[in-house]
């Protein structure tokens, strides 16, 4: 039974208990997660810091722990810079499109056993549908900002976003298929049969092609062309300031933790882990995340930019075929056992 | 027996594999492919005719082909005595010309096309004599001309090869749409065209006549005619001749196979298989021995005064194909199909030994320029002589017995089978001269050709020269097999072939026999012995013939100017037709008219209406809404 | 009443936008209106139990379609269109022309007879997921129109890549 | 539960809208948009036949129709962007070149 459904159901006796129950549900991930957003700014900074032997932020509490929060009240204060003939009304509701759209994704996305705010059919296609409305924060953020350097920074990403949802989303129907629902909570308990409790193994191909697609999807490095500081400044956010921009940021590291979260479900087993960890059910959850999160760091950190057509033929000619080959493949093997 | 599907489509098979791959991947080794199967129908055949001399026939549909109403048509198969002997003929004298071309043919650049025919024509020829149906006759039929066609005009960048196949085709389709009608009337006569049922109750139709082109004409003489018409065409007899002679363009090898031996040889099957109805019509029997006899006599008078090689030998093939017309018509369709038999073997020896001889001269034909063969081409010679020997009728070759019996019969059949014994007499005086004149003129004497043909002539290769030994073999003892009782034999052909096409009626003593056959003998052998003298001895004799009677000389020369008659009847009017009525007032007047009409009319209509046609999306649009808003209220309202 | 109130706040905005897309003079901001319609369309087909399409509406209307026309309406010149007129010279005809049809298709409306039920009630898609039984239908029943839509998809493509692509020189 | 009817009025009311839109905007795009406009009209019908009457074909129906709004779409967009090539204006009225 669907959210909207639930609480269409009149004169139902739980129906204010649930209300509150969702509510709650949202405050409380939304909360963690916008935690996480600022720590991850922290673990960033720390992780390539080390990486590039240096210590990275120190001076704001002890190892610069209050870095985020002095970031973040230095952002909301800042003054608030409108480019001239820019189109106010789409400049002003771009970064909020990009914020909600990587927020809403939360509301599937499967934390542990039970806790999911919408625990809804088509979960893996409400993430893509979700995800694939970020390109238009990004679009219109460029355009709106009319600025030469926003609008290129603004299609490139749009460009890239577009060529690789393609991408993500075949190598998830090798996902589909195994598990036979789109439910996030299904395709979890799907995996408990499976080498370590993931589609890993089986899926690596999707995993694969998924896991590059994301980071593409991100526009992290090596896939930040639309940023890229040397040629386009900024790109598409590059006349945004204070909090306006911050809304762009805490967009980029949300959806970071969303896709990552949705590689989580449907490659490394959710929640489960080879043990039981008492009182904590989110634990392993975490633990994975924290795992893959450093990973986008690391990859950041040793690899550099690619070059745009690079960038393109790479998701074009190479991921998607091998999506592609991975549907085929897994039918295959479905059919044959 | 039970393969004897393989028979046919083991050429075909053949055919395919050269058609598609002969130009890129076989090339020069095409023959193999053609040969191997030609010679495996060859050996089944054998064992197929042994099989029918041992008492087994076949008639079976394979499945059926078409299905339109009442109207059933299946691909099937007989093979009785008849079919067991066309069988023989067609593969062994396929077979022989398949090895000769390789030597023939050699080094031609249409090499494995000239063999995929070959294979087409085997196949083709081979489903004419098996089929059990007309219209699978029907298709072989045509399918023999098709290939005839190909192989006449195999070297078409030379035009005369080109228009004597276009002539040979065009020629055909006459006799063809009158075997047409033939197939039709006997399916609207017995609703089948099975040769079984057909022949099963074929005495029901006596006496019934049909309103055909307003005249009240007797059925089966209607049906019997229109067979003859299609036979006529394709065994080249008067008037349909005039194809024949030019379809020497082609190589000579096809000569050999297509027109002597084999497709030519078709009519003379068809009446032959068609002889329950023919039998029926007496008229019908005299149409067609007349129409031997007169062919015979006219090509052979013809073939005497040609210098053409290949020519004077495809008017004696014209001439020989009378006689076997003559036979059946007089009712001795045993005589005709044998003498079909040898004759297959003794003219293919004639062509293949004509072309041994352009061989060795370069292409030249004309027996004037060649002279002292003998000694260049010792082989060719000698087969050469063994074949005219045959085709003469002197005792003890193939020709004679096949051409004693249908004389005989011919006599025996009663008043009108005495003049055709007259007219079958002097043939073969005829042609026992012009085969010998070939002789006296090509291969003995002196060479008269140029300096550079005398140091070219050489005998041919090995390749050639095997095929014409045996073909001598045949040449000489094929007509062992159906020796008269007067002689000793036991005619054993013609009761092989009786429980298909009967005994011959007619009557005799042996005193007329004797009579008939040393008749025959001795204008034969005058015939040679007057090209003796005339080419040996006197060598100047002819040519003061010649001059004496020159209108008869010129008369025949011109081949009695049937082509020139047919190129003012026929060819010419249709022309000024075609020029005149059809180009000049049907299709300059009333189509012309009517195609620019049209776009005149359309023309002013679309000027008109193309104001509407503004370019202005909105207004389609709107119109387009328009037209919503009428249908649904029309819905609605009316 | 819930269901109602829903319903009237859905189909009052999806009239109200899709009105606003006609009339914007901006097509950005038509885009962006158009964008928050298909968002109230997929809503509504949520309520209608069609969750797959409504994923389906925004994965390629919004995500896909529109961004597309957004792509177009960025490379082309606003500045200019921001200024020009919006509507054609006799725009109150073709109004008229969109109002007599409303006026006719609410009328054939009265006579609109439901055909004969199926079986896939609410509680067999339930049980069985919306996706489930679309997939097992347009897999079966409707697998040819399938490939030929997929043939439809590949011809487009092609026609667009060689309509859009600049002409080469020589 | 809503009646079928709101339903199909909503779709019709959307359907004119967008007739509205492609009769009387000048601009190719927002034509476009117009026609997707009725397209959605007419896929709003169908989801509601779907659920009213038990059967998912009309949601098969709507499943093609964006498919084929999809193969649309991209045609169309192209077309605009060779006419805006070649004429530099996105406006239909001054795009004649089909007049007879």
């Amino acid at each position: 039974m669907n959210f909207l459904e639930a609480a269409m159901q009149p004169g139902s006796v739980d129906f204010l208990y649930n209300i509150a129950i969702i509510v709650i549900k949202i405050l409380v991930v939304f909360g963690v997660i916008m935690l996480h957003v600022a720590y991850a700014t922290y673990f960033e900074r720390k992780t390539i810091g080390h990486m590039q032997v240096r210590l990275g932020p120190m001076r704001v509490g002890p190892h610069g722990l209050l870095q985020p929060i002095a970031d973040g009240i230095k952002l909301f204060f800042k003054e608030d810079i409108i480019p001239a003939q820019s189109d106010k009304p789409v400049f002003f509701v771009a970064p909020v499109i990009s914020l909600v759209a990587a927020l809403t994704s939360l509301a599937v996305i499967p934390f542990f056993d039970g806790f999911v705010i919408a625990d809804i059919n088509v979960g893996l296609l409400f993430v893509l549908a979700m995800s694939s409305l970020g390109s238009y924060g990004i679009i219109l953020a460029g355009w709106s900002s009319n600025s030469k350097y926003s609008f290129l920074g603004g299609l490139r990403s749009a460009a890239q976003i577009i060529s690789y949802e393609i991408a993500m989303g075949l190598s998830l129907v090798g996902v589909m298929m195994l598990s036979g629902s789109m439910n996030l909570t299904e395709i979890v308990k799907a995996q408990e049969h499976y080498p370590l409790g993931m589609f890993l193994f089986p899926q690596l191909i999707a995993c694969f092609v998924y896991t590059i697609s994301v980071i593409a999807e991100t526009n992290r490095a090596p896939f930040d062309l639309p940023e890229a500081e040397s040629e386009l400044v900024a790109g598409y956010f590059v006349e945004y300031s204070g909090m306006r921009y911050g809304l762009f940021f805490i967009a980029e590291y949300t959806a970071m933790i969303i896709m990552a979260s949705i590689g989580i479900v449907c490659f490394l087993g959710g929640w489960n882990g080879p043990f039981e960890i008492p009182y904590v059910p989110f634990a392993w959850f975490f633990l994975k995340l924290y795992l893959l999160i450093f990973v986008y760091y690391w990859i950041r950190a040793t690899l550099p930019r690619y070059r745009y057509d690079h960038l393109m033929d790479l998701g074009w000619k190479v991921l998607i075929p091998l999506a592609l080959l991975n549907i085929v493949v897994t039918g295959i093997v479905k059919v044959l056992l | 027996m039970d393969n004897y599907l393989l028979i046919p489509f083991l050429p075909l098979a053949a055919f395919f594999v050269n058609i598609l791959f002969g130009k890129t991947l076989i090339r020069d080794k095409s023959h193999w492919v053609s040969l191997f199967a030609v010679v495996c129908s060859w050996v089944i055949a054998v064992m197929t005719l042994f099989e029918v001399i041992g008492g087994r026939t076949v008639n079976r549909d394979l499945y059926t082909w078409i299905v339109s109403g009442d109207f059933r048509v299946s691909v099937g198969f007989l093979i009785d005595q008849l079919t067991a002997v066309m069988l023989i003929v067609v593969t062994t004298v396929s077979s022989l010309v398949h090895i000769y071309s390789i030597g023939y043919m050699h080094g031609d650049k249409g090499y494995y096309r000239f063999f995929a025919y070959l294979s087409l024509f085997t196949f083709s020829m081979l489903m004419l004599v098996m089929a059990n149906n007309f219209l699978q006759l029907y298709f072989g039929w045509e399918a023999v001309g098709l290939c005839s066609y190909f192989l006449i005009g195999f070297w078409y960048e030379k035009k005369s090869a080109s228009d004597a196949g276009k002539k040979a085709f065009i020629v055909n389709r006459f006799g063809d749409f009158g075997f047409g009608l033939g197939v039709i009337m006997i399916f609207l006569t017995f609703g089948t065209l099975h040769y079984a049922p057909v022949f099963g109750s074929v005495n029901g139709i006596v006496g019934k006549t049909v309103d055909f082109l307003g005249l009240q004409v007797d059925l089966p003489t209607l049906i019997a005619l229109l067979l003859f018409c299609g036979a006529v065409g394709k065994s080249a007899q008067l008037p349909l001749h005039v194809w024949l002679p030019d379809a020497m363009e082609g190589p000579t090898p096809v000569s050999a196979l297509i027109h002597a031996a084999t497709m030519v040889t078709a009519g003379v099957f068809l009446v032959a298989r068609c002889n329950p109805i023919f039998v029926l019509s007496p008229p019908a029997m005299n149409v067609v021995a007349l129409v031997g006899a007169v062919t015979a006599l006219f090509a052979g008078t013809i073939a005497l005064v040609q210098n053409d090689i290949k020519r004077i030998v495809a008017y004696s093939t014209v001439s020989q194909l009378g006689y076997m017309f003559l036979a059946c018509g007089v009712g001795a369709f045993s005589a005709g199909i044998f003498h079909l038999y040898t004759h297959a073997f003794f003219k293919a020896l004639l062509f293949l030994g004509a072309g041994s001889v352009m061989h060795a001269m370069a292409g030249e034909l004309d027996i004037q320029k060649m002279g002292g063969l003998k000694k260049h081409m010792p082989l060719t010679y000698w087969t050469f002589l063994l074949a005219s020997l045959s085709i003469s009728g002197v005792p003890g070759f193939a020709g004679f017995f096949s051409k004693d019996e249908i004389l005989w019969r011919a006599y025996a059949s009663g008043p009108l089978g005495h003049l055709l014994y007259a007219i079958g007499a002097l043939t073969a005086l005829l042609t026992a001269f012009y085969s010998f004149r070939i002789i006296f003129v090509a291969f003995h004497g002196k060479f008269r050709g140029t300096h550079e043909q005398e140091h070219h002539l050489h005998e041919s290769p090995k390749i050639m020269t095997v095929p014409l030994l045996i073909l001598a073999a045949g040449a000489l003892a094929a007509g062992w097999v159906g020796i008269p009782p007067l002689l000793g034999g036991g005619e054993h052909f013609a009761e092989f072939l009786a429980p298909v096409v009967g005994h011959a009626k007619g009557e005799g003593t042996h005193a007329e026999e004797w009579a008939t056959m040393i008749t025959a003998v001795i204008l034969g052998l005058g015939g040679i012995a007057a090209a003796a003298f005339v080419y040996l001895r006197k060598s100047t004799l002819a040519d003061t013939v010649a001059g004496r009677f020159s209108f008869i000389y010129r008369l025949l020369w011109n081949k009695y100017y049937v082509d020139e008659l047919y190129d003012t009847i026929i060819v010419r009017p249709t022309f000024w037709v075609a020029k005149n009525v059809i180009v000049g007032v049907t299709d300059g007047k009333i189509i012309e008219g009517i195609v620019n009409g049209v776009p005149r009319f359309i023309g002013t209509l679309s000027s008109w209406l193309r104001n509407i046609q503004t370019g202005m999306v909105h207004q389609y649009a709107a119109v387009m809404a328009l037209g919503a808003f009428v249908v649904i209220a029309i819905v609605l309202f009316w | 009443m819930m269901a109602e109130g829903i319903f009237i706040y859905l189909a009052a905005a999806i009239v109200i936008l899709s009105v606003l897309v006609i009339t914007r003079s901006n097509p950005v901001h038509s885009m962006i209106t158009m964008l928050v319609l298909f968002f109230h369309i997929a809503a509504l087909y949520v309520t209608l139990n069609a969750e797959f399409l409504a994923a389906i509406q925004v994965i390629v209307y919004a995500g896909a379609i529109l961004v597309l026309f957004l792509f177009v309406v960025l490379l082309l010149n606003l500045k200019e269109e921001m200024v020009a007129r919006r509507y054609i010279g006799p725009w109150p005809l073709g109004v008229l022309a969109a109002l007599g049809l409303l006026v006719v298709i609410v009328l054939s409306l009265k006579s609109f007879i439901p055909g004969p039920s199926g079986v896939f009630t609410t509680e067999v898609v339930r049980a069985e997921t919306n996706t489930k039984v679309l997939g097992q239908i347009l897999f079966t029943e409707y697998l040819y129109p399938f490939e030929v839509v997929s043939m439809i998809l590949l011809v487009a493509i092609i026609g667009a890549i060689v309509l859009a692509k600049k002409r080469l020189r020589n | 539960m809503v009646p079928l009817h709101w339903y199909l009025l909503l779709s019709s009311a959307v359907f004119v809208v967008g007739v509205a839109g492609f009769l009387t905007r000048r601009n190719i795009i927002i034509m476009f948009m117009s026609i997707e406009l009725m397209l959605n009209a007419v896929n709003i019908s169908l989801v509601s036949f779907s659920r009213y009457l038990s059967d998912m074909r009309g949601q098969v129906l709507v499943f093609f129709v964006i498919a084929v709004a999809a193969a649309e779409a991209a045609i169309g967009l192209a077309i605009i962007i060779a006419l805006f090539r070649n004429k530099a204006t996105a406006h239909v009225d001054e795009a004649n070149e089909m007049k007879g």
